[in-house]
């Protein structure tokens, strides 16, 4: 026993560690995504299956053979290659044809996320940017929505419909009611369904502690508040609660606030920060929903965000514990 | 709200007129009711209890710092040991290394074959700044050689042979009160420094430096914190001698002039009310209890919980008018000056693979050996042993190290819990930025220390970390974040004195 | 750039030009019309074609005035020379070619901004002798060109599924239109810098 | 929302909401790319060079209109463009450091070293000539100068802040430098494909 005893295993402190582990936080994120997921196979039948196996395999496939290639440690066993593959199968369509999501996969794990360095150093969101390039090269795809059910009828979504003019806000809640869009009755991209059990799916991360609150917060209460002052059909402050709430509900909203615009790689890491961007893409995809070209501005305004969220990193960075704010900023403008 | 409820209800139909003004009124409705209900509340509920109890029962839940962990969440570690009483232990010989505070070694003033006694001065410091290193025990000196040591490899040491006698050095003599009374704080001081008193919690500052404060102190801060989560030998003190923590707080006090003395105690509740009834003669002590979080015990943290000042970036506790002194530093005060003793023994927790965990009052030189096999032996294989507690405790090299002054624990692990080589990916969660007490943002220092560029690192303020391994601790990518930022921290250091 | 060229043959900087230096590829210079007019290959080669032009004249004329220009005035100097070549491009193009013209639009007179004609005068013809400059120009010239054309074939197939005009995989396909608008434009273009890279080091190691 | 259609203020609102997000000089219109490649490393130093464009282009649109309008027109020499635009370029610059050297050295210090850089930035020379294309009058023609420097000014910003966070990043050597700016600046375009058409 003495013989042994003299090597000891030596390492710098902490000795510890939590239970927190990768890929058990992006675990977490696919339980969260499941409802969802079941609602859009419900809804679409065995077409929605489809997309999302298939983006699934090709995202996990697609980092697998570029981490083979570059002789890196292969690490689908994260997760994380899987649950941007189901997010970008959730912002499809029904109808579209199944090398969609691939092409979009790899977009999105090579150029988005591997060429920057892997998981954790892309700077924007990969399930979105490679939605935003699908969307540039195939609009037509992309938003040929069909209704729920085995029949696969074309219909315009709540959103485009608003968007288009196709009659009255009262027309559009005639079509489809409040309680269609909470829980995922109506036209629109796999995830963007069902309301309601995205928000569940929200509480459950937040539960988990896998997120924090604050972006979720922050970009509702900023879509809410865009929407009460510009969302109306009577000029400003014309929107009731039943027209906010409704126009929160429809379209990628709750799906980008609670899933896209929490991923940690492409938000701040600092909590005003988060504040900070949680606010602007919820103001930004009111702006470009009103404004823009496009029914639904979500993934684009979280996109914006994406590419300022180092900025604003830097900007709310936290002041070091004892050190007095203009001292800290004399000394980091000579270092640089 | 009605007609809220009605535009949900009748969605399908028609468009509710008079729905436009009720999301408007709901907000200035719920506002209302909000700041109304919380008025209610604080005026007739909050504010009467806090007027019955008391300032000091109205502190205990806010006194806190920002940021910190929660270890003993998912292992309570100090269940195994916080109810178990110390324990006297003297091994049958004792390595004491020359070097045990932060400063220059002693020299040894006995040579092999010396007939030593408890208490009697063997190694002589290198200057006034320096302290002295006694003899643990009474016996005979087999050896001065180099020996194994927890922080520095190798370490000059004296081996004495227990000869189970403990017979006291002459110099060992008991001052009666009023001999207490009439010491000048110059004279506490030097008591000290002669006892060879340094911090206890493990920075091994010698306290006589400390307590030498030029401008005004205003707290005497007395750390009960103890927020390792596996050592429970302050809250045993605290618990059996809490006389003498009161005692030696008080001498503190005196020595470096404070005008009040805060005893925080980190949860602990039975402690706190040990240590309360042990200071009812005191009127200038107060107790406080303290949350339970990881790092409370930390000076910085411990002053900014009690006093609400931040210690300034690169200064010292005195700067904000403070002196902070562990538990079982007040202890060794306290014996030294009433009963002439030097620091020959502390309480070390044995905790973790180890057969019975427990609390030990050991001599000083006591091989982790030793006061393992004392405590029922290793289980299984020990992998790792730690000086100290698993979150910022140092791994030894090998069992025959002896305790030192600073040596508050022994952690023993037979199975290696912190995984090295699996170092993912940083997902940029945020986690570690909220955990730091220091609100530095650990995981751009790493990724900029091993992206080679120093400069960011000094922009991010690396110099400040404290190595509390909150980051570390709760980084779900497993990367060694704390380790890193020590090593950004040294270059930094390394790179100012070039 | 110090580039003691007497000791290269003309054909070695003609080669200069289009591979080592490539001025898209290896140097990265005039960024701006190598991404805004590579939407087809027509407006691949026009824009390169045009660029040679100017380059090789700007490049001839600074090498025979190289002793008459003041240093400090030289840059002034070398910009009005590229500008007369390139109001002179503009205008033969406005009159020959007016369709390729409109198609790259602002992007003819911008040549005089291009930073590869500025830095081969600066740093080329302002040492050498006519000769090696005009050599220099139509190598720089054509390794700008080819490369354009390269890049603005992928976006061409890639992103509208012909070649010059020609249709290539017939009425099924669905191009990425992504490829001929701005964001695929700049990753095409990152994207060949990098496989150069990637290419130039393999080539290295196996020379070595 | 129609530009043509509308007027005053509303429209110089437009025109800055049009030259800022949806005809991004850089990210949409592709000038201006050399220096929102090359001088984005800091974000201290992509705000002084973006400053300075800014200054430069806003006075260079009023020069060279100017000149279009007031020399060139009248002369009927309408071809001379190309050349008297770089000239009056290049002379601004010129100009502009000397005056700033002398009458303004703080910012001479933190602007100046850009200046020199600006004489070749097609950024300048593209939205002089934009300027006439268009037809503009003096005054759009500074804020359309402005207003699109502005516009440069956010996108090399926010390119030097991903450019802090990406220099400490694991990217390969074959990647790093120009090839990761690019593929970078296409992704940001992306993400700026959310303003197109948003104003017409």
């Amino acid at each position: 026993m003495d013989g042994t005893l003299e090597k000891m295993y030596v390492a710098p402190s902490p000795h510890i560690r939590d239970k927190h582990t990768t890929q058990r936080i992006m675990a977490d994120v696919l339980i969260a995504l499941l409802p969802a997921a079941a609602a859009a196979v419900y809804f679409y039948g065995a077409s929605a299956l489809l997309l999302m196996a298939a983006s699934v395999a090709a995202a996990v496939l697609a980092e697998y053979v570029w981490q083979k290639a570059n002789r890196q440690r292969v690490t689908v066993s994260d997760l994380s290659a899987a649950v941007t593959g189901l997010l970008l199968a959730f912002n499809m369509p029904a109808s579209a044809p199944v090398w969609m999501p691939v092409i979009g996969a790899v977009f999105a794990i090579i150029i988005v996320k591997q060429l920057f360095g892997g998981l954790g150093h892309n700077f924007i969101n990969p399930a979105l940017a490679a939605r935003g390039a699908l969307m540039a090269s195939w609009p037509s795809h992309m938003t040929s929505f069909v209704m729920p059910g085995a029949d696969a009828v074309s219909s315009a979504t709540p959103l485009g419909m608003i968007k288009e003019g196709a009659g009255t806000f009262a027309d559009v809640t005639a079509r489809f009611s409040l309680t269609d869009v909470l829980t995922g009755r109506i036209p629109g991209c796999l995830g963007e369904v069902s309301a309601v059990l995205l928000l569940a799916g929200g509480i459950y991360l937040i539960a988990r502690k896998v997120i924090q609150p604050r972006i979720p917060v922050a970009m509702l209460g900023s879509m809410i508040v865009m929407l009460w002052i510009f969302g109306g059909e009577g000029g400003l402050f014309s929107a009731s609660a039943y027209a906010v709430l409704y126009q929160v509900a429809c379209g990628g909203a709750v799906l980008g606030a609670v899933f896209m615009a929490t991923d940690y790689a492409t938000t701040p890491v600092t909590p005003v920060g988060q504040w900070i961007f949680g606010a602007g893409a919820g103001v930004l995809a009111v702006i470009i929903r009103l404004l823009g070209t496009y029914p639904e501005g979500v993934s684009y305004a979280i996109l914006l965000m994406n590419v300022a969220a180092p900025l604003i990193e830097k900007l709310t960075r936290p002041t070091p514990f004892g050190v007095q704010k203009p001292a800290g900023k004399k000394a980091g403008g000579s270092a640089a | 709200m009605g007609a809220f409820s009605d535009g949900l209800a009748r969605g399908r139909h028609e468009f509710p007129k008079n729905a436009k003004n009720s999301f408007v009124f709901m907000c200035f409705f719920s506002q209302f009711t909000f700041f109304s209900l919380t008025y209610v509340f604080f005026y007739y509920i909050v504010y009467p209890i806090k007027h019955f109890y008391g300032k000091q029962v109205w502190k205990l839940k806010s006194l806190t710092f920002s940021g910190g962990i929660h270890p003993l969440a998912e292992q309570d570690w100090k269940a195994a040991t916080k109810a178990s009483p110390l324990r006297v232990f003297a091994p049958a010989s004792v390595v004491i290394p020359m070097r045990q505070h932060l400063g220059r070694p002693c020299a040894p003033c006995v040579k092999p074959g010396d007939e030593v006694l408890l208490g009697q001065m063997i190694g002589e410091p290198a200057s006034p700044r320096d302290v002295p290193v006694h003899a643990s025990v009474s016996g005979k000196v087999v050896a001065v050689e180099e020996r194994p040591h927890v922080t520095a490899g190798m370490m000059l040491a004296v081996v004495i042979e227990n000869d189970g006698q403990d017979k006291p050095d002459p110099s060992i003599q008991p001052r009666s009160a009023a001999e207490v009374e009439a010491l000048r704080p110059e004279q506490l001081r030097d008591i000290i420094r002669d006892a060879g008193i340094v911090g206890m919690g493990g920075a091994e500052f010698p306290t006589h430096l400390k307590l030498d404060v030029k401008g005004k102190v205003d707290y005497l801060l007395i750390n009960g914190a103890e927020c390792e989560p596996s050592l429970t030998g302050d809250h045993r003190q605290m618990l059996e001698n809490g006389d003498l923590v009161v005692k030696g707080a008080v001498l503190l006090m005196r020595a470096c002039g404070a005008k009040e003395c805060v005893i925080g105690i980190e949860g602990k509740p039975d402690a706190a009310e040990a240590i309360q009834k042990a200071a009812e003669g005191a009127r200038e002590v107060r107790v406080l209890q303290l949350k339970v979080k990881y790092p409370q015990g930390a000076e910085k943290m411990l002053i900014a919980s009690v006093t609400g000042r931040k210690v300034p970036a690169g200064g010292l506790p005195a700067a904000v008018g403070c002196v902070v002194d562990n538990v079982s530093t007040a202890v060794a005060v306290a014996e030294a000056v009433y009963e002439g003793a030097p620091l020959t023994r502390r309480s070390v927790t044995v905790n973790g693979a180890v057969g019975q965990p427990g609390n030990l009052l050991l001599r000083i030189g006591t091989t982790f050996r030793d006061a393992v096999n004392f405590c029922g032996g290793f289980v299984g294989t020990p992998q790792k042993i730690i000086s100290g507690g698993p979150m910022m405790g140092t791994a030894v090299a090998e069992p025959d190290v002896p305790v030192t002054k600073g040596g508050s624990g022994i952690t023993v692990f037979n199975q290696i819990t912190d995984p090295v080589t699996v170092e993912g990916n940083c997902l940029r969660c945020g986690r570690c930025v909220e955990a730091c007490p220091l609100q530095l943002t650990p995981q751009a220092i790493s990724e900029a220390y091993l992206a080679e560029r120093l400069d960011l690192c000094g922009e991010l303020r690396a110099d400040l970390c404290m190595k509390c391994g909150c980051c570390t601790f709760v980084c779900p990518a497993k990367r060694h974040l704390s380790q890193t930022v020590d090593l950004a921290k040294r270059a930094l250091a390394a790179q100012g004195r070039r | 750039m110090n580039e003691t060229v007497e000791k290269k043959s003309l054909g070695q900087i003609f080669m200069n030009g289009i591979l080592d230096e490539n001025p898209t590829f290896r140097l990265v210079l005039g960024t701006c019309p190598t991404l805004a007019v590579t939407t087809s290959v027509e407006n691949g080669i026009g824009m390169g074609l045009a660029a040679t032009f100017v380059l090789v004249g700007s490049n001839y004329v600074v090498s025979l005035l190289k002793n008459f220009i003041p240093d400090e005035v030289r840059i002034p100097g070398y910009v009005v020379i590229i500008a007369t070549f390139v109001t002179v491009a503009q205008l033969l193009m406005q009159a020959y070619l007016p369709d390729l013209n409109a198609s790259l639009g602002l992007f003819v007179p911008l040549i005089v901004v291009n930073c590869i004609i500025l830095a081969r005068a600066e740093a080329f013809a302002n040492k050498n002798s006519a000769l090696h400059s005009v050599m220099d120009g139509l190598g720089m010239g054509l390794g700008f060109t080819l490369a354009i054309t390269l890049i603005s074939a992928i976006r061409e197939i890639l992103g509208g599924g012909t070649f010059l005009g020609h249709s290539l995989f017939g009425e099924g396909f669905e191009p990425m239109t992504f490829f001929a608008l701005a964001p695929g434009g700049f990753i095409i273009f990152g994207l060949m810098i990098a496989i150069v890279n990637w290419l130039s080091t393999k080539f290295k190691r196996s020379v070595n | 929302m129609e530009l043509a259609a509308s007027s005053g203020g509303f429209r110089i609102f437009l025109m800055l909401i049009s030259a800022v997000f949806c005809n991004n000089f850089v990210l949409a219109r592709f000038l201006g790319c050399c220096p929102f490649l090359g001088v984005s490393k800091t974000v201290g130093g992509a705000v002084g060079m973006g400053l300075a464009v800014t200054f430069v282009m806003g006075l260079a649109s009023l020069f060279t209109t100017m000149v279009q309008l007031y020399i060139l027109n009248p002369l009927n020499m309408a071809y001379m463009q190309t050349i008297a635009f770089i000239l009056v370029i290049a002379a601004l610059v010129q100009f502009v450091e000397m005056f700033m050297k002398k009458a303004m050295p703080p910012l001479y210090r933190s602007l100046g070293i850009y200046l020199p850089l600006i004489t070749t930035n097609c950024a300048v020379l593209g939205v002089t000539i934009l300027n006439i294309n268009s037809s503009y009058g003096l005054l759009e023609s500074v804020l359309n100068g402005v207003f699109s420097a502005l516009g440069f000014l956010l996108a090399i910003v926010l390119m030097a802040g991903i450019n802090e966070r990406l220099a400490t990043a694991k990217i390969s050597p074959i990647l790093t430098g120009f090839p990761i700016s690019l593929v970078t600046a296409g992704l940001m375009s992306i993400a700026f494909l959310g303003f197109s058409g948003m104003i017409r």
